[in-house]
């Protein structure tokens, strides 16, 4: 007799847990509300990145198209992948004196791993991460980028950082 | 009988009449037949492309998300756009396969299911044959699909496709048992056979009602063991995509995979139309019977006014509504397990259902 | 490839091998299974990885220690923030640093959002794996705002490298109290539902309870570390038994259990949510004043020597080796993935069981393939 | 057990043994022919029950190949580092210890994948990252080359 109780209590117990479970689901159905998805490439114009996301290495330049980089290449050096490539260039300034400017700042971003080191380390703080997340490109070559604008110039009054 | 404003039997009779009235009796079969092929097909497409996007809905609201919404207004096109992808979607030849069981396989598939649909009334007037068998009919012929399945595996010469079909087989031969059974009680209880008797026996009152609780036991143990015959989930053992990939279809692209995908949809209608109409009745509108006395019969009336294609189509729904609650929630059961549930559970449970049924049509003491 | 081809001699007449993997939905990533299957009882299982293996160990010695950093991440990609802590502790023990408290407290916190969040993704991970599909998106769901937590205080939200030595990168982020403390209330809300929808249902009981038995012996002898360890009685917390940052200030169970099948792997697991709960309740509050990181030197060199430290990833004991002969890049780095362990007691909890209980346990052992391969 | 009663048991089983104080861990410099036999005395001695290997590490140093053993007594909550040279560089053989701690089976074939060291009655010693039949070389020693190794 015992036996064909337990075989009783076991049927009503598995057929109450899985209505525990059905329940759960149940409720969720009935509760549009509780949807969480983001409509993605609607909410373009709403969608805000937090400030200190990683999106990409961008070089920002003031109104008059100067930046703050003086190619000192530390940023290079604590690179873990080789995406920084800053190429340098002496240029003859007023006083007669040769001074080293930057010339290209090549960013990989296909390389890039956004480990943070580059914009922590930058002594002039020239490098930051913007927000933007929206990297998808055709050609893998638009993932090489100049972060100097064309014609940019140096900040003045900026310490120039020597490194041997 | 009773005039139905709905009744589409005068307007069957009269085409008919018109056709053999006007041509030799062949050509007017011929015309008949084609007619009725064209307007299941039809149906049948129509009620796969609606299933696959309510599926997608169900299971996105319960998992909160939104589901398909881009293609056409809530994405009720979503299905239409996949199946021009299926159909544009290259046949990958499988070299070692059994061609041409591997290419019969899904006919197979949709033909049973193709069958099965023939069978089963959708209204007053709108049955395509009334056989006097017609439950032993639906029941012998949506088993059919197993065979489809089972080729599928084996002609796919694939190691997952072999054990999902072997697996589909042990499931589909136990729980025929018990789906029969379920319906045996009922038929028990209509004392026939044919479908037209059966949804007309329910005039006064669905036989979940007036079988109360034998009809009960008989409803959950069909759905249970019909959602296990559809192999959908938890009994969808056959794919069981963690465990097999895909299962028996997982060498199947394109079009004949859609044949599988459509056939699962429509087995689970038929399991959910055939459940509707033992159960609750078919297309019969919600009657009260006499037993509650005078005012009923205004009640029924209301009642009448809904078309009973909507009566048989919303119930149907419902059932499928649970079918699909039951895949989103559960997790798969194991094979041992499949089969303990059938032989441990649902066959006692069923015969001695069988018998409390007998008892109680005996004895007169259901409404 | 020589074991894609069948050697008939080698093989039982009644064996069929089955390869799962490297492409399987129930591999979690690209690992590959050779299965030998009698009808569908699991004869034996031979794991093989290697398939990303990416050379982590060769690429650290031409790295330096900061850099190294950004690698760990990419072992065990859940853990990520707790990896990234084994390097900083390891650094910072060799060089005798003190960090200042406020470091210890926030790593300590951000680990255990860590657990939670990759806690939370085996638990979507392992319903899938068992075919309630749904679970996977109730776990991402309340995963989502732990990534929002990280995304705001350290910028990524899987990939942090949000350590270094000596400390943090940034210090933590003002909203980062409130909606740490926000979530808890959420999540003790949301966590009796997984017991309501999987824990208590009778399907996966089944399903799990007596599948795949790992003793207490094997388990030390396999070193299977973590909830999986934890649940064969294997008292293996690294927090536990060599404290780290600000663990030796709280109060914590370690969750052990004795059985040691898939069940109570899943409940270890499923336990140590709370854990990791009340862990962050107790720390949330208490965050100390003080700077965000250490002054270090910006090139360190580690005296020579060699250097271990272990800590306690989310899948278990996860250890660090270094040998270092004094100079800014280590001479060799090893790394001690706990799921490389785990995986090799694969075979003894899966053979003789179904293959469908193969996938279970698989799935209870939470394996990340990128930490097996490294 | 601190580690100066540790020292004092280990001696009492092998006089020879080198045991120096590192950093963290007691160090056990063992020879390559006691090494079976010194690791089954570490994991069988009661007092001593180094049940747990939680690391095991291949290393090419610049005089040999040479295997670090990190080990732990969880009844006793004792670690202990075992290292051991393989005497040739050409040939590096070492004893398994895979009978020893089962975890060894897998630590044990990554180190000949990525070291070249070979382990003595390992049940199944072959690669377990890389591909068997063509790699070549040993990527983890300090004279590997690769055409597809890039440096920054």
């Amino acid at each position: 007799m015992n036996a064909i109780i337990d075989y009783f209590k076991e049927l009503f117990k598995g057929i109450k847990t899985l209505l525990t479970g059905m329940k759960v689901t149940g409720y969720y159905f009935v509760h549009p509300k509780s949807i969480i998805t983001q409509q993605y490439p609607e909410n373009r114009k709403t969608l805000k990145m937090f400030d200190r996301f990683k999106g990409e290495v961008t070089m920002p330049h003031d109104e008059n198209n100067q930046h703050k980089c003086t190619a000192c290449s530390i940023c290079e050096i604590n690179c873990p992948n080789g995406s920084i490539e800053v190429i340098s260039k002496q240029v003859e300034k007023a006083d007669g004196k040769m001074k080293k400017e930057l010339d290209v700042y090549i960013y990989k971003l296909s390389m890039c791993t956004f480990c943070g080191l580059c914009v922590k380390v930058c002594p002039q703080d020239a490098i930051i991460f913007s927000q933007g997340f929206e990297h998808a490109v055709f050609n893998k070559e638009k993932l090489i980028k100049t972060l100097n604008k064309p014609g940019s110039s140096l900040k003045e009054k900026v310490k120039v950082v020597e490194v041997s | 009988m009773k005039f139905n404003i709905y009744d589409l039997t005068s307007f069957n009779q009269w085409i008919d009449k018109l056709l053999y009235d006007n041509l030799p009796a062949f050509w007017a079969m011929i015309i008949e037949m084609t007619l009725i092929g064209v307007a299941f097909l039809l149906f049948y497409a129509v009620i796969g492309l609606f299933l696959v996007y309510a599926e997608r809905k169900v299971c996105a609201f319960i998992q909160n998300r939104v589901g398909p919404n881009r293609v056409g207004p809530y994405g009720i096109f979503q299905t239409i756009a996949d199946f021009i992808k299926l159909l544009m979607k290259e046949l990958i030849p499988i070299n070692k396969a059994d061609k041409f069981l591997f290419n019969l396989a899904p006919f197979i598939v949709i033909i049973a299911s193709f069958m099965a649909i023939a069978a089963i009334p959708f209204g007053l007037g709108l049955h395509a044959i009334d056989f006097n068998i017609g439950v032993f009919y639906v029941m012998a012929v949506s088993s059919l699909g197993v065979i489809g399945i089972l080729l599928a595996g084996w002609s796919s010469n694939n190691k997952y496709s072999l054990i999902g079909a072997m697996r589909s087989g042990a499931q589909i031969v136990s729980y025929e048992l018990s789906v029969g059974m379920s319906l045996v009680t009922i038929v028990i209880l209509a004392g026939s056979m044919q479908l037209s008797t059966i949804v007309e026996a329910q005039r006064n009152g669905w036989f979940i009602f007036t079988g109360h609780v034998p009809a009960f036991i008989a409803f959950l143990v069909f759905i249970i063991a019909g959602t296990a015959e559809t192999n959908r989930g938890p009994f969808d053992l056959a794919e069981a995509e963690s465990e097999l990939t895909a299962g028996f279809h997982t060498e199947y692209s394109g079009i004949k995979f859609a044949f599988f995908f459509l056939a699962e949809y429509m087995n689970m209608f038929i399991v959910a139309s055939i459940a509707a109409t033992i159960f609750w009745g078919g297309w019969m509108p919600f009657h009260l019977g006499p037993i509650f006395g005078e005012w009923t019969l205004g009640f029924n009336n209301v009642m009448d006014y809904i078309p009973p294609f909507f009566w048989y189509i919303g119930k149907t729904m419902v059932v499928i509504f649970i079918m699909m609650w039951f895949k989103w929630t559960f997790p798969r059961l194991r094979i041992d397990q499949l089969l303990k549930l059938e032989w441990k559970y649902l066959l006692p449970i069923n015969l001695f259902n069988i018998i409390l049924m007998a008892l109680i049509v005996l004895m007169g003491w259901h409404f | 490839m020589e074991d894609l081809i069948l050697d008939n001699n080698t093989i039982q007449e009644e064996e069929y091998i089955i390869n799962m993997g490297p492409q399987h939905p129930s591999t979690h990533g690209v690992l590959r299974f050779k299965v030998s299957l009698q009808g569908e009882t699991v004869l034996n299982v031979q794991p093989h990885c290697g398939y990303i293996h990416r050379g982590i160990e060769k690429m650290c010695e031409k790295l330096t220690y900061q850099q190294i950093i950004h690698l760990t991440d990419r072992m065990d990609y859940l853990s990520a923030h707790i990896n990234n802590e084994a390097v900083c502790l390891l650094v910072e023990n060799a060089l005798q640093i003190e960090v200042p408290e406020r470091v210890k407290y926030i790593r300590t916190i951000l680990s255990e959002l860590t657990r939670l969040a990759s806690h939370q993704l085996w638990w979507c991970a392992f319903g899938m794996d068992l075919g309630a599909l749904t679970t996977y998106f109730y776990g991402l769901r309340d995963r989502e705002p732990i990534l929002d937590i990280f995304e705001e205080t350290t910028g990524a939200r899987l990939l942090q490298s949000f350590n270094t030595p000596g400390g943090l990168m940034n210090d933590i982020h003002p909203n980062f109290i409130k909606r740490v403390k926000d979530y808890i209330v959420y999540f003790r809300k949301k966590l009796p539902e997984y017991d309501e929808l999987l824990t208590g249902n009778v399907i996966l009981q089944e399903r799990t309870n007596d599948v795949g038995f790992l003793t207490l012996e094997d388990a030390i002898s396999y070193g299977v570390t973590g909830p999986s360890g934890r649940a064969s009685g294997f008292a293996c917390d690294i927090r536990k038994h060599h404290p780290y940052s600000a663990y030796d200030k709280v109060d914590f169970k370690e969750i052990l259990y004795t059985k040691g099948d898939t069940f109570h792997r899943y409940k270890a697991r499923v336990e140590e949510m709370w854990e990791s709960l009340k862990i962050i309740e107790q720390l949330i509050d208490n965050i100390p004043d003080g700077d965000y990181t250490a002054k270090m030197k910006p090139i360190i060199k580690l005296p020579e020597g060699e250097y271990y430290q272990r800590v306690e990833a989310a899948r278990g004991e996860f250890g660090v080796y270094i040998l270092s002969k004094g100079e800014k890049y280590p001479y060799r780095a090893k790394f001690r993935s706990p799921n490389f362990s785990n995986l090799s007691a694969i075979n003894k909890m899966a053979a003789g069981y179904k293959i469908a209980d193969l996938v279970a346990i698989s799935g209870s052992l939470d394996l990340v393939i990128p930490d097996i391969d490294r | 057990m601190n580690n100066e009663h540790l020292i004092e048991k280990i001696r009492s089983f092998d006089s020879t043994i080198n045991i120096t104080q590192g950093p963290q861990y007691l160090t056990l410099d063992v020879a390559p022919e006691s090494l079976s036999k010194t690791a089954f005395m570490l994991k069988n001695n009661p007092d001593l029950s180094f049940d747990y290997l939680f690391c095991l590490t291949g290393n090419d140093l610049p005089d040999a190949y040479s295997v670090v053993y990190h080990l732990e007594s969880i009844k006793h909550r004792h670690c202990i580092v075992l290292t051991a040279k393989a005497a040739s560089r050409e040939n590096p053989v070492l004893d398994t210890v895979s009978n020893i701690w089962l975890t060894a089976d897998f630590h044990e074939r990554e180190v000949y994948d990525l070291i070249g060291i070979t382990f003595a009655n390992h049940p199944d010693m072959r690669r377990i990252f890389l591909d068997e039949e063509d790699w070549v070389g040993y990527p983890l020693r300090k004279d590997y080359t690769d055409n597809n190794i890039v440096s920054r």
